[in-house]
């Protein structure tokens, strides 16, 4: 309880020489590995021995239950969550267990929430400048300048998300939908090499889903992809690879139709799919 | 309650107010336009029929508000009954009354706005040391006069004020004399509130402890609390511990007002008894009394320079008065009262000697200036902006008042530099012709200290 | 802020120059601090215009409350930080400042000692302790002045905010900082004259503190000050930086997944804000006279708060409208109504907070609204749950 | 010098003593005659003159003598103009209620301008009291002989000494026999006898500590030795029950720390309200208690047990006042809650000021509540803080029931993890918030209560207190009664274990540096909790 220990103390430091960020290294295998994760709330499993693997520029879908460890799995890629014992790696340089969140989010991994979550009071525009990739230590942020082509940058991306005409509102007023593209429009600010997406389409119209299905395999092959979806269609319409997650491991991988077709699946999840799907 | 200083004081800053309502958004200037207005209308009020201002700066809310109140009653009182007197120099009082609030800065703007702006001709008021402090370099500044009813710690004489609360000398001295030669104390516990008045009337006791009657070290046990401390079990267990060396013990107590309570209630509880260890205050009187459940107190000592079971008629009639005034059958009287009353007195007197209200004139009047004091003698004004003052030692008795056990057979006169600080010991103040200084030093004649330059210098050079 | 980030490709310092807001803020402070002047200099005592000397210094006070106040808003209005301990970083301040004031008294105590102040001399000290040594240094005590203040808020952010304490706790350990820092002042030991504080200043720069020139002066200069503190609050608040604090107070941990360090971005500004209390502080207490441990009291923290809230959270010039609203309507209660004044200033705050839940900037603000009904006008005001 | 003047009364008491025991007494009639001469003879200006008609009134065998005494003593043995001596039954107010000094009826009242007291001076103050104790040692009442009793201890000398050994034989009192043997093996020690030493071993009196303390230098090596081993076993002894002295005071402070924060604990952990006016609230308690003892006057214990009650009521209507004029518009800004509520506090402290007082009031302590429980002569434990700590058990104990048994509880942990879902149940949130928040403001109340029995009753009351209960609360975890509990005991006692080697201030900056570590360490206190207040 001294005060010397807590400031020797390991985790959440300010790591003031933390890696500057040193170009992922995928020449040997994948951009992520994900080896024996395992992660228990106070008894409770969320993640079992989880063993997964995305390669560069893959477009990867994960469905699973309610519980199964979708979420969690995110958390702990991104830092928020510390599992109790395995690896994560993000190419064969970084270990992503003794990063903060920051940190993993500057070397290149972009999150979008299950819950759409942008900064409310700031404009649409404001929110897209945040998130851009640049310098992010204080004073290069205190001093940054508006330039011709971070401009640019983020009216392409106003473009793509199609919200130009709101750039100036706040993200408060936006609809859920909206939101949702907002978000994901974030994420392409950040010009990650690894995009987690939770649950892209919930709230969305039948042409939004369409037009983020082709956002999402427009990534693909520039940047990896996670998807993590409920909607069957929605998955059916992009997936190339589908990992089945059920309680907190691995229930079977494969193309969408090996997965369906695997008894296991069908017994756990494909079996309520109609309530699933609604 | 609303008398007229009130309305006057009221009348002047509602007009500003209702002024500039307008502005009101841009407070800065809407402010700036007030307090103009407020000062023409202030002007407007002296043209007129041109009473003489008295000042009251008392904190009416705040910490303090609960001993100070009562004396802005006081003074207040002594106002009314002046006036039904027929006024001072066919002229009436009138009182300007205003709340510093218990917040030091506050007292030095408040005592600012009087002499500034209200150009009153005399104050009276403060009770804390700090909010002395505070007030002291504005009332010099614009050269008021300030009456101080309270009890100090003395080192200190200036020129626009007169202290007529007691100074060490007259009161913890004769009080720790008398604890000696009649009670034959031989060991001593100083307990205070940590604060410039305890530390400095212990200080001066540890001295003259040691110095007259060569109490040991190892006699001597000063501690220091927080203001308004509320758990007293360890110091009270301290302190009967301290009492059980087969040595005769008294505490002397300068514990700050709202601290008392809770410290008396602990030392009843854990049965402390007088006749074993005999407490003496310096700052516990009637007022701070009424607080308390006197029943298991009954023996403890206070010292003061006036108690209201004082017997004398003149003391009767103060009482009869302050009854009246405040229309409290319970209403009791106490030490700063009595201050405020010689204070106020001496002032009127002052002022029909001196036949004007200026303040200079006035500070020289005053001095030599002598007025009946409540127990039954007189009160004189010395060079050294003190006055003389009888030393009273009164034991608590379960009905909330003080009996009387001893009482110095003269009056004492107060010192404003102590001879048992080795910095003031050759200090003295006078403020009459020739000398007019506030520290003025017998050593090398002049004005201005300058006794611990040599220490000063020894000091440096190591 | 009702120009957009896109055009804010100047220089980030002079940026807030282009705010309408900045500009009628600083046209309102030059105003009055040149009427105040002028109506203090150039119009004769017996005008009922003329501004005394008291008033003046009245108003430099309320002043440098203006500036504690901003200082105040930055953490909490756009930083979602609610400090109940800012009264510390303002008294530090006042502290160094009294220091230096008292060194410079010299031997002109009543004890006429040439170096230890009077309280020293009267508690039998033979020298001077070592925090006390070159506080005779202008250039050192106004350095101080700042850098106290901006250490206490480095070393206690630096805990806090590693460690993620947020909300109510760390507003109450703020309150527990301020609230420790009282007694320890409180006692004598410490060397900072105790109860009684430090006071009975000459001189300041060597111009002599009791009279009416260098009141003006003092006033001027904390308007100044104020001046400078606004701008450089607004220039933070509309930088990059500002926008990253404002999503820090509403969505903390989205803003440490766009790769944020978010406590360093915390701490910058917490000392930043602390500093600038620091130098209300040291322009405050040439003013008022007196520097005592009571500055530190957190009922004296809570009321900054409270006339942040009631000027308007998250606008700085809200801030300032409610620190000279509060302390206004102090010193006229208490002139007014002696007895009763307590009541007005309790009614104020309860009426405010439940009819004007924005403050009186939030009054101006939808009039202005009313006004011109633009939808391009956003919302600026936090959510609840950064509090 | 009193036992130069207890050893002298005494024998002259048992010379009258003997005395009277022969002779008849006479008729009551000259009896008086002789008394009033007695008393008339006090009624001098010389002390000594007054001491002689002290002694005087000893000698004589009236058995009013003693009471005579006590009047004087108390000096409320008083002259009239006429010179005539009476006994003043109250001398507060102007005029004051007199009796016959022989008789004892009431002799009306009397203006306190036309009494004046019999003045004594120190000396004869002493005297009186030895004069009484020594009279008291052969009174029939058993309460005035134990008193006397204890007062002997290192008061003896050999005059004394032989008397002593009779009356401890004639004795049936076991503590008076305790007492006074003591009394005697101290004086045995101080005139080295072994067999006092060993008399004493194991006391833990102080008197009987330092008479062993003095012999251990005494010429004789055995006593010496004996007397050291002695001493070694009562420091012993004395460092355990310091301890356990410390703990209590501790957990006294604790319990008084757990009452002023366990209403917050719920109006600001559970509703998540920064209630500012929660000490005010306290402070209506405590005024309520003062109310109840003016509305009962002589009888304070009852008053009190009424004021738990009343108090409650008092403060959780204020709070209900509070909740539906002020609180209910704030819902979910809990940092206008603070302002507001900060603004009621101030207007409580002036009503007060100016409704009733800006002095303090004094709130008697009944007699079942003061002094203390004497464990051993070393150890006694106060009785009025021992109350309030089961009382601060209590409070709890109920409003755990409360809230985990009950339905308002239930409700009201509905209503904090989810308001609209609560809702949608069927559950009035609104009128539970006002019952959370009555119950909140009504724990105030009776933590005002409690407090009156130990501190100042008055407009600041509340100040003083506030601070402390929000740092015991975030440091249990806000929303988590058993941590206010925990937090606030264990605060205690750190406080009273710092303070004897660290003083009062210095201890209390401890503790604040303490907490801020800790929550740096633990950002959610205690035991932390899930939930809307949590998130702060």
């Amino acid at each position: 309880m001294s005060l010397l220990q807590s400031l020797t103390q390991r985790d959440r430091v300010f790591d003031f020489m933390a890696p500057q960020d040193s170009p992922v290294d995928v020449r040997h295998g994948p951009i992520l590995y994900m080896e024996d994760v395992t992660v228990s709330f106070d008894g409770f499993k969320a993640i079992n021995n989880l063993n997964l693997t995305i390669d560069d520029g893959e477009l990867r879908c994960i469905i699973g239950p309610n519980g199964a460890g979708k979420t969690t799995m995110m958390d702990i890629i991104t830092g928020k969550t510390r599992p109790n014992s395995g690896s994560v790696w993000f190419g064969s340089r970084h270990n992503l267990l003794n990063m903060n969140e920051p940190d993993i989010a500057s070397l290149g991994i972009g999150r979008k929430f299950q819950k759409p979550t942008v900064f409310e009071v700031l404009s649409v525009f404001e929110n897209l400048e945040l998130a851009m990739s640049a310098d992010k230590r204080i004073f290069p942020t205190l001093t940054a300048r508006m330039t011709g082509e971070i401009k640019d940058r983020i009216d392409e991306v106003l473009e793509t998300i199609g919200l130009t005409a709101l750039r100036h509102q706040p993200a408060g007023i936006l609809s859920h939908g909206q939101k949702q593209w907002l978000e994901i429009g974030m994420l392409l600010m950040q010009r990650p090499r690894l995009l987690l997406v939770d649950e892209p389409v919930a709230g969305m119209t039948e042409q939004e889903m369409e037009r983020t299905a082709e956002l999402l395999t427009g990534l693909a092959g520039k940047q990896s992809v996670v998807v993590v979806e409920h909607d069957m269609g929605f998955v059916r319409s992009i997936a190339r690879q589908v990992t089945v997650l059920h309680q907190g491991s691995v229930l079977a991988e494969g193309t969408m139709d090996q997965v369906s077709s695997d008894p296991k699946v069908i017994e756990v999840y494909l079996g309520a799919d109609d309530d699933e799907a609604a | 309650m609303i008398t007229l200083p009130y309305n006057t004081s009221a009348r002047s800053t509602h007009l500003s107010a209702t002024r500039s309502p307008g502005r009101f958004a841009l407070a800065l200037l809407a402010a700036a336009v007030m307090g103009a207005s407020a000062q023409a209308i202030a002007q407007d009020a002296d043209q007129s029929e041109d009473p003489i201002k008295v000042g009251i700066l008392h904190s009416l809310s705040g910490t303090m508000a609960i001993s100070e109140t009562v004396l802005k009653d006081t003074v207040e009182m002594l106002i009314e009954q002046q006036n039904e007197a027929g006024g001072l120099l066919g002229r009436q009082l009138e009182a300007v009354v205003v709340d510093p609030a218990s917040n030091w800065p506050l007292f030095a703007e408040r005592a600012r706005e009087l002499l500034a702006q209200e150009e009153v001709d005399v104050i009276f008021g403060n009770w804390t040391s700090v909010s002395r402090k505070a007030v002291l370099p504005v009332v010099e500044e614009l050269n008021g006069l300030l009456f101080y009813p309270v009890q100090y710690e003395g080192e200190e004489s200036s020129e626009n004020v007169f202290y007529t609360g007691a100074a060490p000398n007259q009161q913890a001295i004769p009080a720790v004399e008398y604890l000696i030669n009649e009670v034959g104390i031989e060991r001593f516990a100083l307990i205070g509130t940590d604060y410039v008045y305890p530390r400095t009337t212990n200080r001066i006791l540890e001295a003259f402890l040691k110095d007259e009657y060569g109490i040991a070290d190892e006699d001597i046990m000063v501690n220091y609390t927080p203001f308004g401390h509320s758990d007293w079990q360890n110091i009270v267990s301290e302190l009967s511990r301290f009492g059980e060396e087969g040595k005769r013990t008294a505490v002397i107590s300068t514990i700050n007002g709202d601290a008392n309570v809770p410290f008396y209630t602990e030392l009843a509880n854990q049965g402390i008894d007088a006749a074993d260890i005999p407490v003496i205050a310096f700052s516990v009187g009637e007022q701070e009394l009424t607080g308390i459940d006197t029943g298991p107190l009954v023996g403890h000592l206070a010292a003061w320079n006036y108690f209201m079971s004082v017997d004398n008629d003149d003391n009767y009639d103060f009482i009869d008065a302050w009854i009246d005034y405040t229309g409290d059958e319970e209403a009791v009287t106490n030490d700063p009262m009595e201050a405020h009353y010689i204070g106020f007195n001496m002032w009127a007197e002052a002022v029909r000697k001196a036949g004007t209200t200026d303040v200079d004139s006035v500070k020289d009047a005053i001095i030599g200036v002598t007025v009946p004091n409540l127990s039954g003698g007189y009160a004189a004004m010395m060079p050294n902006h003190h006055i003389t003052k009888p030393v009273l030692i009164g034991e608590i008795q379960d009905n909330g008042q003080f009996d009387i056990v001893w009482q110095t057979p003269s009056t004492v006169t107060g010192d404003a530099w102590s001879d048992y600080l080795p910095g003031s010991r050759d200090l003295i103040a006078d403020w009459r012709k020739p000398i007019e200084c506030g520290n003025f030093n017998v050593v090398n004649g002049s004005c201005g200290g300058s006794t611990a330059v040599e220490e000063a210098e020894a000091a440096l050079a190591e | 802020m009702s120009l957009t980030t896109e055009s804010s490709t100047n220089f980030w310092l002079t940026r807030p120059f282009s705010e309408r807001s900045t500009q009628i803020f600083l046209g309102v402070l030059v105003a009055a601090l040149a009427l105040v002047t002028l109506l203090h200099v150039a119009i004769p005592p017996e005008n009922p215009l003329h501004i005394g000397a008291y008033t003046v210094n009245l108003f430099g006070k309320y002043l440098s409350y203006a500036l504690l106040a901003v200082a105040v808003d930055l953490v909490w209005g756009y930083l979602g930080i609610l400090s109940l301990g800012h009264g510390a970083f303002f008294a530090i301040g006042g502290y160094a400042m009294g220091m230096y004031l008292m060194r410079q008294i010299g031997d002109r105590g009543t004890y006429g000692h040439p170096v230890l102040p009077d309280f020293m001399v009267f508690l039998n000290w033979d020298s001077l302790p070592w925090f006390w040594q070159g506080f005779d240094m202008a250039w050192f005590a106004f350095a101080m002045v700042l850098l106290a203040p901006g250490l206490l808020a480095l070393v206690f952010g630096f805990l806090a905010f590693r460690s993620r304490v947020t909300g109510v706790y760390l507003s109450i350990i703020t309150q527990a900082l301020t609230f420790a820092l009282m007694l320890a002042f409180f006692r004598n030991e410490m060397g900072f004259g105790g109860n009684n504080g430090l006071t009975d200043f000459r001189e300041l720069l060597g111009y002599n503190l009791r009279n009416n020139d260098t009141r003006l002066g003092l006033f001027i200069a904390t308007g100044v000050a104020l001046a400078l503190g606004y701008i450089l609050c607004r220039a933070i608040v509309t930088s990059k930086l500002g926008r990253v604090s404002i999503a820090t107070r509403d969505a903390e941990a989205r803003t440490r997944f766009l790769g944020y360090r978010v406590e360093r971005f915390q701490l910058f500004v917490f000392v930043v804000s602390a500093m600038l209390a620091g130098l209300a502080g040291a322009l405050y207490v040439p003013q008022v006279g007196i520097i005592n441990p009571s500055e530190f009291s957190p009922i004296f923290s809570i009321e900054i708060v409270l006339w942040v809230a009631l000027g308007g959270r998250a606008t700085l010039y809200g801030a300032v409208i409610g620190a000279i609203l509060v302390n206004y309507a102090k010193t006229f209660f208490t002139g007014v109504m002696p007895d009763a004044w307590l009541f007005a200033l309790g009614a104020m705050f309860v009426l405010v907070t439940v009819f004007l839940p924005k403050g009186v900037a939030g009054l101006f603000r939808h009039i202005k609204r009313r006004k011109r009904d633009d939808n391009s006008a956003k919302p600026t005001a936090p959510k609840e749950a950064s509090a | 010098m009193r036992r130069f003047l207890s050893l002298g009364l005494l024998c002259l008491l048992l010379l009258s003593i003997t005395v009277t025991s022969q002779a008849q007494t006479s008729s009551t009639a000259n009896a008086d005659a002789a008394a009033l001469e007695l008393l008339e003879a006090l009624n001098v200006k010389s002390y000594s003159a007054k001491g002689d008609a002290i002694t005087a009134i000893l000698q004589s065998d009236d058995e009013r003598a003693r009471d005579w005494l006590q009047a004087l003593l108390d000096g409320r043995l008083q002259s009239t103009d006429d010179g005539r001596i009476v006994l003043v039954l109250d001398n507060s107010g102007r005029e004051w209620p007199v009796a016959d000094v022989l008789t004892g009826e009431a002799l009306g009242q009397m203006s306190r301008r036309d009494l004046d007291r019999i003045g004594i001076n120190n000396a004869l103050r002493n005297q009186l009291r030895s004069a009484i104790a020594v009279v008291d040692l052969y009174s029939p009442n058993i309460e005035r002989r134990r008193h006397s009793a204890e007062r002997l201890l290192g008061e003896v000398d050999e005059t004394l000494a032989e008397p002593l050994s009779e009356l401890i034989a004639g004795e049936q009192d076991s503590q008076v026999v305790r007492r006074l043997s003591q009394a005697l093996a101290i004086y045995q020690v101080e005139s080295g006898e072994l067999a006092g030493v060993e008399a004493l071993r194991g006391s833990l009196h102080p008197r009987a500590r330092v008479a062993l303390s003095r012999a251990v230098n005494g010429d004789d090596p055995i006593v010496a030795d004996a007397a050291a081993s002695a001493l070694g076993s009562i420091e012993q002894n004395l460092k355990i029950n310091r301890g356990l002295e410390t703990l209590y005071f501790g957990l006294s402070l604790g319990s008084v720390l757990v009452l002023a924060a366990i209403g917050l604990a719920i109006t600001f952990g559970v509703m998540g309200v920064i209630n500012m006016a929660h000490g005010e609230l306290m402070m209506l308690g405590a005024y309520t208690t003062w109310g109840m003892q003016q509305l009962l006057p002589g009888q304070p214990g009852l008053a009190l047990i009424l004021a738990i009650p009343a108090g409650f009521m008092v403060a959780a209507l204020a709070g209900i006042a509070i909740e539906r004029g002020v609180i209910q518009f704030l819902k979910g800004r809990p940092l206008e809650t603070l302002l507001a509520t900060f603004g009621i506090s101030l207007i409580l402290q002036q009503l007060v000021r100016t409704v009733i007082s800006p002095l303090n009031r004094t709130v008697i302590t009944p007699e079942w509540m003061s002094g203390s429980l004497v464990i051993n002569d070393a150890l006694s434990l106060t009785l009025n803080r021992m109350v309030v700590l089961g009382f601060a058990l209590v409070v709890f104990a109920a409003l755990m029931l409360i809230m985990r048994r009950t339905r308002l509880g239930l409700d009201v942990r509905a209503v904090t993890q989810n308001r609209a879902m609560a809702r949608s149940m069927g559950i009035r949130a609104t009128r539970v918030d006002i019952m959370t928040f009555a119950l909140g403001s009504g724990v105030a109340g009776l933590a005002g209560v409690a407090l009156s029995q130990l501190t100042n009753v008055g407009p600041n009351l509340g100040q003083n207190y506030i601070i402390d209960s929000f740092m015991v609360v975030v440091f249990g975890g806000v929303g988590n009664l058993w941590g206010t509990l925990v937090a606030g005991l264990s605060l205690g006692i750190i406080n009273q274990v710092l303070e004897p080697w660290a003083g009062a201030v210095l201890a209390k900056i401890i503790v604040l540096v303490f907490i801020i570590l800790f929550i740096q360490k633990r950002p959610r206190g205690l035991f932390p909790q899930k939930g809307r207040a949590a998130e702060g």
